[in-house]
């Protein structure tokens, strides 16, 4: 049996993406996953992450994102909280394009929804986002079960 | 991110090594637009040869610039991406917008000293 | 100003050991720590960890062992906590060679001395163990300051 | 941990690659102990070249496999050390007790196809 859960809680800050990246690639290259699937893990993780500092914290440093990431033999499970300003409308932020920063592209979700097989997100203004994704790990090796 | 930058003219060459999150497209951004306002550059070429990873912070990046220099007459150009890299690009339609020319099409290279 | 502070909290399994010395490895390669220095930082990591595991928990795979990792410019601190059978005797427990396995060598503690500036390990008996280790970041680089 | 095995009369030959702690150095020791248990093996070469790392667990085994062959009459060798992990490897005394070839001093290698 292949299960295992684990947590990093860590500062609001851009220096801990990466850090956060190199997590699930580890426990990617552990599940001995394809390179193609770790690369698109990396992304996920990242866009998360990312909107929770930049969205949820407007880059504050001295707040906590919370990366939660949980596996058996069946599914990836990967979890991105913070407790920053939350999102007013859920449906227009998932909105492929949408974002409510003119720099920025509103593909975070685009990407979360096209590399995993459940995408969900939980928020509530001024109490903070989560972000709950699954990656069903029987789809491409149905011989291995 | 490393960046190894050449200038001649109008234009400049960036080639461009590890990560571009969140983090390191900010200091992209600010090396690319220092080079538009005070030196007068109009075309701006990204090698991504040596890029690692790229994420929708880093083609954010890519399209603002593409959007600063277009009503300035200026243009944008991609070179060299690896093919995972490549992937996420096309996923975001960046490559619709932006010319490129994918590593796996580049017979060129080789004779490149960089 | 160079301040961050991450936490893994993770299933106490064996296959995390390597999850965590990685944790570390990142860290110590933001913070443009020599690959000697890293190579140590993953040794008393895995030490410490590896302890909390057999020791702690004697491989029960339902526990959670935390490790907590802060730096700012001056120095960098690595707490690992698990809240397993405690130790007995620490001030035993830490002397060279000591083991209550006899299949192991008594090194971990002797490693994490070596390695680090400061070690303290906290215990009690049937509620955990909690090892903080300080390295100074100063020292090896006084022209940077 | 990867393993690639040679067995020569009662000499067992193991060239390991990757990472040697709790999890993987338990996988060592089945693996030495069934040669010495089954096929009656008392000579084990460790070739450590492409080993990245190793902590006292690692060491712990390597020291029991010692133990174990000593009242067979056997013994046990270690070959190939990379720098980094022979300073880790001093500091626990283990070479003091088991022979060792470190990689510095090991001219003959690049003759050896592995
Ligand atoms: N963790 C979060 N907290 C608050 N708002 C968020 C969060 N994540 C996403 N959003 C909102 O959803 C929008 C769309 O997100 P996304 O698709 O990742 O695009 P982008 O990050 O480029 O804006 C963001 O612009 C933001 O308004
Ligand atoms: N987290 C822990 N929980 C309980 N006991 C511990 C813990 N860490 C260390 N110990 C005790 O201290 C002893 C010495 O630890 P160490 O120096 O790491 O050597 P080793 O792990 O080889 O036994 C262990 O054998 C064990 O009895």
């Amino acid at each position: 049996m292949n299960k295992n859960s684990l947590a990093l809680t860590f500062s609001s800050i851009a220096e801990n993406v990466s850090i956060a990246r190199m997590l699930i690639a580890s426990i990617g290259a552990q599940l001995d996953l394809s390179l193609n699937d770790i690369e698109e893990l990396k992304v996920v993780v990242s866009e998360a992450v990312s909107n929770a500092i930049i969205h949820g914290y407007q880059n504050d440093p001295d707040k906590l994102v919370i990366l939660e990431i949980e596996f058996n033999d069946e599914l990836l499970r990967i979890i991105v909280r913070d407790q920053g300003c939350g999102i007013f409308d859920v449906e227009q932020a998932m909105q492929p394009a949408y974002s409510s920063d003119p720099e920025r592209m509103g593909l975070g979700f685009v990407f979360m929804q096209s590399f995993m097989d459940e995408l969900t997100v939980d928020s509530i203004v001024d109490q903070g986002t989560t972000v709950t994704m699954v990656k069903d790990l029987n789809k491409n090796h149905p011989s291995l079960h | 991110m490393l960046m190894d930058k050449k200038i001649e003219r109008q234009t400049l060459t960036l080639c461009l090594a590890g990560e571009l999150d969140m983090r390191t497209s900010e200091n992209l951004r600010q090396a690319i637009d220092t080079e538009i306002d005070r030196r007068g550059i109009r075309i701006v070429i990204l090698d991504l040869h040596d890029v690692t990873f790229v994420d929708s912070s880093g083609l954010g990046v890519i399209l603002g610039r593409y959007k600063k220099l277009l009503p300035l007459g200026g243009k944008i150009l991609i070179k060299h991406v690896p093919p995972h890299i490549y992937k996420i690009m096309e996923l975001s339609g960046l490559p619709k917008i932006i010319p490129f020319e994918s590593e796996s099409s580049d017979v060129g290279r080789t004779g490149n000293v960089q």
